[in-house]
């Protein structure tokens, strides 16, 4: 395993040291491990919690600051961050207005959020509420499973819902923008390598070299399947014909268009999958209002990319071009 | 007797198990999951043993609930509400039971637990989780008590069902939990979970052999 | 070789539509392959121009825009742009008041930037000035060899320059601020695998599972020595000691310190580093003013990091602050 | 006759060699360098055929600033400004030559173009470059020119030179270019521009054969 780490064991506290060093304006708490904005908890404002396993970086800890998360939680890699985590986040946020969860749709960050939220209603009136995200749709949706993965709309929820809780808007709309993101966003990845688990020190699964898995998860699953190495044209469409398939992304304002690298994926490659994934949908006549191209949601040193379309309108628009100010994702300010 | 001191020996007997299967755990989670799950319940369980330690002398239903809360603190993922709600709700069944050192209050804290994971984690039993383990081996502990059986035996029984249920989740394709997320490709693969909750079995057979 | 791309010959061309798609506000000419800021000319601004092989994005292009280059040049992977585009690049900044040329020094590009110079003055008269970047310690420096190779601190004069080119500074006093920050920053890289060149197909040289290159470029040249794999917190100290050791860093106003990233290293392990390398500063007694943690001049997708050390004046730091919105590096506007 | 024709047959034939030996360059530039030597050339080389077959006939100057001015264009790195000045000054000084079909004016436009690279690039013989191979195969070809020996063998002997020469480069620790990066590191290596450089005298006797 080649990494720039001490003990594998210390690797998220070791990463949040150097978060902490880098960023001043952030607040972490490392024995919670939950980074806060500085100036959290702002009063009469929703509070943003989201978090997850670490190893997604920039994701979500990245995020924390001006018009996107109050506090992200780090677990450990690939592992959701436990209920006192959580608790701990809600509790700092809280400035009276109530705080929105932020949940990716694995089955432990559910319950462990969810048991957050028990604590939280036990111990305060805090109200919370969650927005699960599940917009992978490499995972057959169904009842009867646990139901779609949540991916790169993840990265557009907490933007956009971060947004409209900085107008000051009330938690039940903030919700609803997180709620209507989620709903209108769809993603779908592939990985060229695996990646490796620094507990585990070696690759998840085996991958020939002249293989790739489409269908990726951000956590080294395996995807759906295993196809021959193909070039990035048709890996764009391998990506975007299960997504437009899902979700018609014709008509409207155009999509938000947001190419992903999995962490050990250059961005030259990352610019030249997003020409591709801008070939396809002008074939399919639908335009892009905005973008982001970037290494935003990884998997540890994954090499590969996810490709995440949101259906835009004029209010999830303004609230994309609004102010934002965090370590990853700054503008207009 | 089933007692605290017994129920403590279960939990470092667990703790053992897990430390020892970690890089086994982590491979079986490997293939259809994320590969964190020795890592977590070793991290868990060892806590869990660690707060035991600190803890000054407690009830049968105190020990289950230090594990439990202990769990649900360090563990994280799937496993860590699970196996935390497992050791809270079996605690819950032993708290203010008149006589928990019996073997039929045992297999009532084993049952509530087993509830617990169901109700947490809106399973069932042939979704390729650890119910697959644990369920099996409630009904055979449950089966051989009722039959009149001495708790050796009763939890030997309940470990068998344990193994067999684990290895019946290979050919299985999972819908809950993470090897979901691979369809079909999640056949031909033990799951993980049903494997460290074979162990929990096997840890109660051998920690509390010659206690009931 | 696993990447997403098309054709290997078609790496760059392909890569820069997608930049011209991501960023509107960047104007690319794709037959010069040229990235300008959507508005050069500015009159009245001296022209900054930098350049160099592609395979290290973000740098160059993604530093074009408001405070840092008007302009920039990519060649091939790995390969100096030729005169044609350095010339076109200065042609279409020229405002009137004189073109910077940043060059990172090597061989190749100093001799095309050079020859470009020639041109340009032989059509036009433009003033144009070259600053050679040559800050990397692995490298011994001497008269009779190619010199040290201009590497992160590359980065660093692109934003320092470029926010005093925005104040309206004259040539001269912009030129300076480059040539001052090049002689106050030294860097050092190291690497835990090898890249692959499209081209080439293959890594450019083997590294075991259990060593690294200490000393290495972002051409995926070999390093000075092979070391055994070591923890974080030793590689700082590798990286670091010789920076330290030419240099001294300590009094004034402290550094600005830059931990960049590869290409295949994730910003977990960037963040990892940074702590590591604030402690080593922190040992040695050099005080942190500014830092910037992530992947700004990658060679391919190479793993591995470089730790560039600036030692930093009140204008300096000024200058850092101001405002920048490039595709990469955007904060204060 | 070494007139238009001839020249454009040597670097026709440079051309081939390097795409030949594309691979081999590349291979020699992933030791001690940036893995992109072959495919420079290769693009240069093939950029400069295609417009050599573009232009109409010109004279032997014409010939060779076109090629220089390809080079220039579409190699860049330092390959790129070395053979584009090679091949830039040695046209220079076959403009206006009374009789550029002389072996003399070819052996004068080799060495100018070889103080070019020298000018431009600021090595020494023995920094292991290009150098290397040039310098002495303009050596030989002058000295055997002065010795009297036809065009044809005066080229077979700049060519083994440039091959010596190349072969020389391999215990030498590189002071220009990206192999001095390498200190010690760069000795057990040939440089790839001495190789290349070699398959350009190389094409030379072979395209000139018998035009002496
Ligand atoms: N809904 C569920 N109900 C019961 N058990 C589950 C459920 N989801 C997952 N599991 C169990 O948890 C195990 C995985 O645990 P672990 O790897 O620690 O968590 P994670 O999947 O979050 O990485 C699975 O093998 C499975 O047995
Ligand atoms: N200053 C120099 N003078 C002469 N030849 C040089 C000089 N620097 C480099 N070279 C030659 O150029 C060759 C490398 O060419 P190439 O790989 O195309 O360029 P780059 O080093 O920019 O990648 C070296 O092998 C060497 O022979
Ligand atoms: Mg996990
Ligand atoms: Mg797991
Ligand atoms: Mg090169
Ligand atoms: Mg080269």
């Amino acid at each position: 395993m080649k990494k720039l780490i001490n003990d594998p064991a210390d690797v998220v506290a070791d990463a949040l040291r150097g978060m902490a060093a880098a960023h001043p304006d952030l607040r972490v708490d490392h024995e919670n491990r939950v980074v806060f904005r500085g100036d959290a908890p702002r009063q009469g404002k929703v509070g943003l919690v989201s978090g997850g396993g670490s190893g997604h970086e920039p994701m979500h800890a990245g995020f924390v600051g001006l018009g996107m998360l109050d506090a992200a939680c780090a677990g450990e890699v690939f592992t959701s961050p436990v209920p006192d985590q959580v608790a701990a986040a809600t509790r700092g946020v809280d400035g009276g207005a109530g705080v929105l969860h932020i949940v990716k749709n694995y089955t432990g960050d559910v319950m462990n959020f969810e048991m957050a939220a028990e604590l939280a209603a036990a111990e305060t009136d805090t109200e919370v509420v969650a927005v699960v995200t599940d917009d992978d749709v490499a995972v057959k949706d169904s009842l009867y499973t646990a139901g779609r993965r949540g991916v790169g709309v993840t990265v557009l929820v907490e933007k956009l819902a971060g947004a409209a809780a900085e107008e000051g808007r009330p938690l039940a709309e903030v919700a609803d923008v997180a709620r209507r993101v989620n709903a209108a966003g769809r993603s779908m990845g592939m990985a060229l390598t695996s990646c490796t688990v620094p507990a585990a020190g070696r690759p998840t699964f085996d991958l020939p070299d002249d293989e790739m898995e489409i269908g990726i998860g951000i956590h080294g699953e395996p995807g759906r399947r295993r196809v021959p190495l193909a070039p990035a044209r048709e890996v764009a469409e391998m990506l975007l014909e299960p997504v437009l398939s899902d979700l018609d992304m014709t008509g409207g304002d155009g999509v938000i268009a947001f190419v992903n690298g999995m962490g050990g994926t250059p961005l030259i490659e990352l610019y030249l999958m997003y020409a591709e994934v801008v070939a396809v949908l002008e074939k399919a006549g639908i335009g892009v209002a905005r973008n982001l191209v970037g290494s935003y949601m990884t998997s540890l040193d994954m090499a590969g990319c996810s490709v995440t379309l949101l259906k835009a309108d004029d209010e999830l628009l303004r609230l994309w071009d609004a102010p934002v100010r965090t370590p990853s994702l700054r503008w207009g300010v | 007797m089933v007692d605290a001191e017994a129920l403590t020996a279960w939990v470092r007997e667990f703790a053992r198990l897990v430390h020892e299967q970690r890089d086994e755990l982590t491979r079986l989670d490997s293939a259809i999951g994320d590969a964190d799950h020795g890592a977590n319940l070793d991290r868990g369980m060892t806590a869990a043993v660690a707060a035991l330690d600190a803890q000054s002398a407690a009830g049968p239903a105190a020990v289950l609930k230090t594990t439990a809360t202990t769990l649900i603190k360090t563990v994280g993922g799937a496993s860590g509400p699970l196996y935390g709600t497992f050791f809270l709700r079996a605690a819950g069944a032993l708290d203010g039971v008149p006589d928990p050192t019996d073997p039929a209050a045992l297999a009532r804290a084993v049952r509530a637990g087993l509830d617990g994971v169901v109700a947490r984690g809106k399973a069932e039993r042939g979704d390729k989780t650890m119910l697959d383990a644990l369920g099996p081996a409630c009904d055979a502990l449950d089966e051989a008590l009722a039959a009149g059986k001495p708790l050796d035996e009763a939890l030997g029984a309940a470990a068998q069902a344990a193994a067999d249920g684990r290895d019946a989740t290979e050919p299985l394709v999972a819908r809950k939990g993470r090897a979901s997320y691979l369809g079909e490709r999640s056949a031909g693969h033990v799951d993980p979970g049903a494997a460290s909750a074979t162990l929990l079995v096997q840890a109660a057979a051998t920690a509390l052999a010659g206690r009931g």
